[in-house]
């Protein structure tokens, strides 16, 4: 089933076109893996995707139901969640209270505060935070920033996580463990779209990856595939 | 903790003390020592209240029977910042908390309007000052505390300004006035006393509080060659207007500008380009040998460009009232004093003074027609002439106005 | 070259270095390999004079520099490109090389400074007028690390100056730090692409917590159990 | 701890007190009659003032500077239906009207950010006030209204229950998921967007309740001043008292504004009436005195000094 | 045509006059992130000690503009080293500062406002200065009107080749964008931010000494104008010094275009057309 498509995507900011033209889709149950050298559109296309930046051409569908022209909070409340590229935490509150924030906002009202407090806690164990809870978001290290938010994107309940280079900064352990952090999230039942630049990563977790170049789609496959074509190997990974 | 903080304003609430033995008589008032009215303390009233209670106290201070003895007068200023909440709030603390004998008026006309009620809620009598105007006129029935001293449009300026425009034959007139109780006011009546009078209103503009150019309306005046042109705005308009006249070659028959013309000060900026431009008042040193002593012991005191030759001797006057009808009363009680001023006719230095009581006795007053010493001044060789027709006249007016000096 | 003693550096209450110590030589490429929030970061500010130690002694060219002002400690000759470039974005990219050359010395003989660093990056070059912000991802770290030169430093810190570089950059910004090397540039390198960084630097130090583990030559480090667990993922 | 202190910290104990200070409060008037009811209404005022401001400014990081434009609305409101209605009507309808007013502007206004939307909201009162002044020049050829009399005793009454409504809704609001909402947007707008909260929704609507109080307040006021013009019904320092005073009381808590309140009125009536001429210097330097040594404002201070109390009573036992 | 002239050069003029306002004021919230309240007294100050040159010892005004300049910049100067430094340094967060420094500013107001009442009292003040009417095409215009425009447009010209071209001015803007980062390159960051400070004041002193040709002046002048510096400023867009003369001169042409067809429409206008611009661009006509 195809949980997320996209037909004719473009966005342009003045006359450079960011995103021309992209037909994309994710399928339930899939990791679909996202890359394509800097500036290419890919955060551009997330944005389109949850809202945060608005287009007038072309269509996006979450679970079949158009959601371009909704706001952000109503296509989070469809199920839709995401990551930033560059954190976008709550700074000042505690790393709970901003999982907390998730679990109470995104998911529909009349739910018990107790029981969003209690997911909260689980999930910022289940990302690896649980020592700290208390500390302010801000004085986190940039890869614990990036934790808290998955957290959080998770306390929404979401059907689709959209994850936004999660992996930069990583040395290869902690790579290793981040891609684990992915296959769990899968494992939960939720469909994964990650950018990223860490091959490695990349070619380990996803079933399937599109490559952008310059606003447009140039290639798609599964990671086998898209190691091998030329194209991408000359724009992207080099050699 | 939240507790405490509503708790600290309750301990705040004292209690009343024990009334000791009279020693001075306080009066009171709420004054713009900061922000945009504060001019008027500086330029208006402030000077002349100042300088009477000291002359007071000089001799003593005032007799009042009830104590058998002479009483100092005690000022105590509160400054409202320009602001209304504050002179409210300020006045009745005067009234209540201090419970100062007299009160003194706050400035400009808004505030005037304001602290009447107040004054005559708590039977205080309250002497207005700066200010004054038209749309009190039909309260005054209910405000029996209120003394008014100064002239204002309808109070014999505007019907006197008529006068010596159309004896002058002048036919067309152009208006500026600021969008302020003042200006609006004074518009109003100006069009219908001129144009009782034959004059054609030819241009009547409006501008707002803070206007940083006035070439527009200046321009059209000249083109439209009106003849006199009259504007009703405060001094910082004013000058803006003369300067631009002066700038644009504007030279009307009649040059009109009001309040700010009437200040001493004024012709020390202006230089010879004052010459012939008229304003309200008017009094000068050779209204009355009274008026000449006042200015020898204002210029002893003050610097002399400090003088506001339209409102100084009526604040003067109606302070030297005041206080020979708190004398005659012989008491401090204000009922009783207020009786005595709306009954009584007491020597300042206007000659014999009295007010024009409303409601037959039982309302607020204005000072008598009869008392003023001019309704409209000119700058003549450097004195602020009364060119009013009749007695008050201290030289005729100069219709048209000379022209502009050339720059040297 | 620089000198490191027994520094402790706090955040508030929280103490990020603890009692370190380290050695950078002349003309060679120094590693620092850590894991996120070991205050690898931390550490070349404590340097450059963003953030001043508690206590400890930090010497350049023989002399102490700790608790110097940064403006002063670049004009001594070291220069910080930071975590993520942090370039001027609304100042072209011509503009922001000269801000590179700010300090005195290095501002009289900017226009030759600017022709190696244009020989280096041709690209910068071609896009001088541009506005920073327009720049790609590559260009952007290229035009930090340019920027970095332009002060003619004797010891250049870089800080993950291949952090959300696509693959083919990160490339690059590798053989940019080798060429460095050429022009006798010393280098305090931070990288994550641990075995990229071990294969291309001279020595490396390891640090864990705040606290130095193991600092040596890169070729026996890329041996130790611990890194090849730890920081390679083997 | 200490026995005093856990009794001060003890929640029945601080209600029952805030009962008390109530009742004493309300039933002031009955048996006083003095300045100190004009003083304290007063104080009421600024308190109202400030928190409305804090209900909105003080999480979201929105700095309205439209409080006085509320406050003018209230005060025409008055002023223009003062003595056609009882004074209690007069109020609802001043409260909502400004109520509606904000809703509009919020609507309109909120997607600007940071001094931008300060400054527009600061113009706001400007176009208003000139807006309403031209009005009065030119429609009704006149300037300025008198305001109905209203014992100062009902204006105390109704002030203190504008206070009492402005703390409770403050109080509820903080306490409640909304407070959350509305400190995620202060914390990063676009992220509490993206975490299922209706941003838009949630800043106007909170906009529009913290206008009721402002503009309940300037009605009840307006029957003090007596006479009011555009120029003292829409005066900009109604829109920069809430701020100074809330950040002088500092932020960090409901407490800090009401605190900041309460002494910042108290100390400029005192100054102004002590030392007229020089006040405005007094007040200055404390000003910047107490921003240099009060980071976190009054309430801060209190706090740094309760805490050093509580080590040394600790000490000591 | 000579209408035409009128409204056009008295646009440039109002123009020029808010442009002057603002430029400082950008410059000091712009780089050096104090929303300057006592903006005004600083305008007022170099009014009064420009009247004051001139009425006691008949120093021209234009000439006294070398005088008021510097001194006014040391004040600003010091001030920042002393007051604001201390104040950044010990702020938890730029937000904070930005809190801290408008209270701050706020006082400073009270306290200059408070000492030029003490000096030189509460009363208008005014002289009259190249008073005489200057023919262009047939229009007429005030001639120290006029001097005013070109030395506003003059010192703004300036001061933008200055941020443009020196290195001082490029460390200015650099530190506008990212103050930590400039420190890096060797900017010596504490002393050009109160060089920002302090040339706000300088350019506020010298507005005060041209609008003292024109217009008569109070001691308790000073917010009105750090109102319309504001306004301007976040017009423009905040921290843009071009924009500050851009907002500048489109809000002096509306003025004098609506002052021409009414006058009592002309602040109505202003503050429209501020609303509905803010509304376009919400970020001001050149912010990002
Ligand atoms: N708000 C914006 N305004 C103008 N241009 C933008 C905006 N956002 C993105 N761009 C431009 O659109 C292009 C695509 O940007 P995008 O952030 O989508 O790239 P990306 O593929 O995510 O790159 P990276 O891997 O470096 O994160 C870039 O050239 C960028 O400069
Ligand atoms: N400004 C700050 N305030 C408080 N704590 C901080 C601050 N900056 C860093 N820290 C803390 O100091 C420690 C070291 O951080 P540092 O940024 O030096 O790590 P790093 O090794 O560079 O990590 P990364 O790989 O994520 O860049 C971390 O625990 C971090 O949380
Ligand atoms: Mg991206
Ligand atoms: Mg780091």
């Amino acid at each position: 089933m195809r949980i997320l498509e996209g037909e004719g995507v473009s966005k342009h900011f003045g006359g450079l076109a960011a995103l021309s033209n992209v037909d994309f889709h994710v399928d339930a149950g899939e990791i679909v893996g996202l890359i394509g050298p800097n500036g290419a559109g890919k955060t551009t296309l997330f944005n389109l995707v949850s809202a945060a930046l608005t287009t007038k051409q072309g269509v996006i569908k979450f679970k079949g139901r158009k959601i371009t022209g909704l706001k952000p909070h109503q296509i989070c409340r469809m199920g839709l969640a995401r990551t930033f590229q560059s954190v976008k935490i709550f700074g000042n509150m505690p790393a709970l209270t901003n999982v907390y924030i998730g679990s109470l906002f995104g998911i529909p009202a009349g739910t018990p505060s107790a029981y969003a407090a209690k997911g909260a806690e689980e999930l910022l164990e289940f990302v690896g935070l649980s020592a700290s809870k208390v500390t302010p978001a801000k004085d986190l290290t940039l890869v614990n920033q990036k934790r808290v938010e998955v957290a959080r994107a998770l306390a929404t309940k979401p059907e689709l996580l959209l994850l936004d280079e999660l992996m930069a900064g990583l040395n290869p352990t902690e790579v290793a463990q981040a891609m684990e952090l992915v296959t769990k999230i899968r494992d939960r039942g939720i469909t994964v779209f990650v950018i990223e630049h860490v091959m490695k990563a990349i070619m380990g977790v996803c079933d399937r990856i599109i490559v952008l170049h310059h606003g447009e789609k140039i290639a798609e496959g599964t990671p086998q595939e898209i190691a091998n074509n030329r194209a991408v190997v000359e724009v992207y990974l080099g050699e | 903790t939240m507790v405490l903080a509503l708790a600290a304003p309750l301990f705040a609430a004292g209690c009343d003390e024990a009334e000791p033995e009279k020693e001075v008589i306080v009066f009171g008032a709420a004054r713009p020592l900061t922000g945009p009215f504060a001019v008027y303390e500086e330029m208006a009233f402030g000077p002349i209240y100042k300088m009477w209670v000291d002359e007071v106290n000089a001799r003593g201070g005032l007799y009042i029977e009830e104590y058998g003895k002479r009483l100092p007068i005690e000022l105590k200023i509160y400054d409202d910042g320009s602001d209304m909440g504050t002179m409210t709030s300020m006045l009745e603390r005067l009234i209540l908390e201090d419970e100062v004998d007299f009160i003194l008026p706050p400035a400009s006309t808004a505030f005037l309007f304001a602290a009447a009620p107040i004054a005559n809620k708590h039977g205080y009598i309250l002497m207005g000052a700066e200010g004054g105007g038209t749309t009190l006129t039909p309260l005054l029935p209910s405000l029996p505390y209120y003394f008014g001293v100064l002239n204002y449009s309808d109070h014999y300026q505007m019907p006197v300004l008529a006068d010596i425009l159309s004896d002058a034959g002048i036919e067309t007139a152009a208006i500026m006035y600021l969008e302020d109780l003042h200006g609006v006011e004074y518009s109003g009546v100006a069009g219908i006393e001129l144009t009782n009078a034959g004059i054609d209103i030819v241009m009547t503009k409006s501008v707002p509080l803070g206007v940083m150019d006035v070439s527009s309306i200046i321009n059209q005046a000249k083109t439209l060659g009106a003849e006199a042109f009259l504007s009703f705005c405060y001094p910082d308009e004013n000058f803006l207007a003369i300067g631009t006249a002066i700038a644009l070659d504007y030279n009307p028959d009649v040059f009109l500008t009001g309040p700010g013309a009437n200040f001493a000060f004024f012709a020390g900026v202006f230089g010879p380009a004052a010459e012939g431009i008229m304003g309200y008042g008017a009094w000068n040193t050779k209204s009355s040998a009274a008026s000449e002593d006042f200015y020898e012991k204002f210029i002893a005191l003050y610097d002399p460009g400090l003088l506001d030759w339209w409102g100084h001797n009526l604040y003067y006057a109606g302070l030297q009232f005041f206080e020979q009808a708190i004398e005659e009363a012989g008491t401090l009680d204000q009922a009783v004093i207020r009786e005595v001023m709306a009954t009584s006719t007491f020597d300042t230095i206007l000659g014999p003074t009295w007010f024009d009581m409303t409601a037959d006795g039982e309302g607020g007053g204005l000072l008598a027609e009869e008392c003023y010493t001019g309704q409209v001044g000119q700058w003549q060789n450097g004195v602020f002439e009364v060119v009013d027709p009749g007695a008050n006249r201290t030289a005729p007016p100069v219709i048209p106005k000379p022209a502009w000096p050339a720059e040297e | 070259m620089l000198e490191v003693n027994n520094i402790n550096t706090f955040y508030g209450k929280a103490q990020a270095l603890f009692d370190l110590s380290l050695r950078v030589e002349e003309s060679e490429i120094f590693a620092l390999i850590g894991s996120n929030g070991a205050g690898k970061t931390t550490l070349l500010n404590t340097i450059s004079g963003l953030v001043t130690p508690a206590s400890g002694n930090i010497e350049f060219l023989g002399k102490r520099i700790n608790g110097l002002a940064p403006h002063i400690i670049v004009e001594m000759g070291i220069s910080h490109v930071p975590e993520g470039g942090r370039i001027f974005n609304e100042m072209t990219v011509r503009e922001n090389l000269e801000m590179g050359a700010y300090s005195s010395h290095a501002w009289k003989i900017r226009w030759g400074t600017l022709q190696q660093v244009y020989e280096i990056f041709p690209v910068l070059k071609e896009r001088e007028k541009q506005l920073a912000r327009t720049l790609s991802g590559g260009e952007h770290q290229m035009l930090a690390m340019g920027r970095g030169l332009m002060s003619r430093p004797k010891l250049c810190i870089l800080d993950e100056p291949s952090y959300g570089l696509a693959p083919k950059y990160v490339e690059e910004v590798f053989r940019i730090i080798n060429s460095l090397r050429e022009q006798g540039i010393t280098i305090l390198l931070i990288e994550q692409n641990v075995r990229h960084t071990l294969e291309t630097a001279d020595r490396a130090c390891v640090l864990e917590n705040g606290h130095i583990v193991l600092d040596d030559i890169c070729d026996n480090l890329l041996q130790s159990d611990h890194v090849r667990k730890a920081y390679l993922g083997l | 701890m200490n026995s005093v202190a856990s009794i001060v910290l003890n929640r029945s104990f601080q209600l029952g007190l805030l009962a008390v200070i109530l009742i004493a409060l309300a039933t002031l008037p009955l048996h006083y009659q003095g300045y100190n009811i004009v003083r304290l209404l007063n104080i009421f005022m600024f308190v109202v003032l400030t928190v409305s401001w804090v209900i909105f400014s003080g999480s979201t990081g929105y700095m309205s500077l439209a409080s006085a434009a509320f406050f003018g609305v209230g005060i025409y409101t008055s002023a223009l239906l003062g003595d056609k209605l009882p004074i209690a009507v007069v109020v609802g309808i001043g409260a909502l009207v400004s109520s509606c007013v904000a809703f509009l502007v919020g609507a309109l206004t909120l997607r600007l950010r940071g001094i931008y939307f300060a400054i527009f909201t600061f113009g706001l009162v400007e176009l208003i006030k000139h807006l309403t002044l031209w009005w009065e020049i030119n429609m009704e050829d006149r300037r300025g209204r008198l305001v109905v009399y209203v014992e100062n005793d009902i204006i105390f009454w109704v002030m203190l229950s504008i206070l009492v409504a402005t703390l409770l809704t403050a109080y509820f609001i903080r306490r409640s998921k909304w407070g959350l909402a509305l400190q995620s947007i202060g914390e990063n707008e676009e992220a509490a967007a993206h975490m299922g909260i209706n941003v838009t929704l949630v800043k106007v609507i909170t906009f529009a309740v913290s206008a009721l109080f402002v503009g309940a307040s300037g009605a009840i006021i307006a029957t003090r001043w007596t006479y009011i013009d555009p120029g003292i019904a829409f005066n900009p320092l109604y829109s920069f008292m809430p701020v100074l005073m809330a950040i002088f009381g500092g932020m960090g808590r409901l407490l800090g504004p009401v605190i900041g309140a309460i002494a910042f009125t108290y100390l400029k009536e005192e100054l102004g009436t002590e030392f007229p001429e020089l006040y405005m210097l007094i007040f200055g330097i404390i000003l910047i005195v107490a921003i240099l040594y009060m980071p976190n404002g009054l309430v801060g201070l209190i706090q740094r000094l309760w805490i050093r109390g509580f080590r040394r009573q600790d000490a000591d036992t | 045509m000579v209408e035409f002239l009128n409204i056009f050069i008295g646009g440039l003029i109002l123009g020029g006059i808010y442009a002057l306002i603002a430029v400082g004021l950008s410059l000091q919230y712009g780089v050096a992130r104090v929303l300057n309240i006592s903006h005004g007294e600083f305008i007022m100050v170099g009014a009064f000690l420009t009247w004051a040159m001139y009425t006691f010892w008949g120093l021209n005004p234009l000439a006294s503009l070398a005088i008021v300049g510097p001194a006014i910049f040391v004040v600003g100067f010091v001030l920042h080293r002393t007051l604001f430094t201390r104040l950044r340094t010990s702020s938890a967060s730029p937000a904070a500062y930005e809190g801290g420094s408008l209270i701050a500013t706020f006082g400073l107001m009270f306290i200059i406002q408070n000492l030029a009442i003490i000096t030189w009292g509460t009363d208008i003040e005014a002289y009259s200065f190249l008073n005489t009417g200057v023919s262009i095409f047939g229009a007429r215009f005030a001639a120290n009107r006029l001097t005013m425009l070109l030395f506003a447009a003059g010192i703004c010209v300036v001061f933008y080749l200055f941020l443009a071209r020196t290195r001082l001015g490029k460390a200015i803007r650099a530190a506008a964008q990212d103050p930590e980062t400039a420190g890096m390159m060797g900017v010596n960051i504490k002393r050009v931010l109160a060089l920002c400070f302090g040339l706000g004041a300088l350019m506020a002193g010298l507005a005060g000494s041209l609008l003292s040709m024109c217009y008569p002046i109070r001691t308790t002048m000073g917010l009105e104008y750090t109102i319309i510096a504001i306004i301007v400023v976040v017009l423009g867009g905040m921290g843009s010094i071009v924009g500050s003369f851009i907002g500048g001169l489109i809000l002096g042409m509306v003025g004098s275009i609506v002052l021409y067809i009414d006058p009592s429409l002309s602040l109505v206008a202003y503050y429209f057309i501020f609303i509905l611009l803010l509304l376009v661009r919400p970020t001001g006509i050149l912010g990002k």
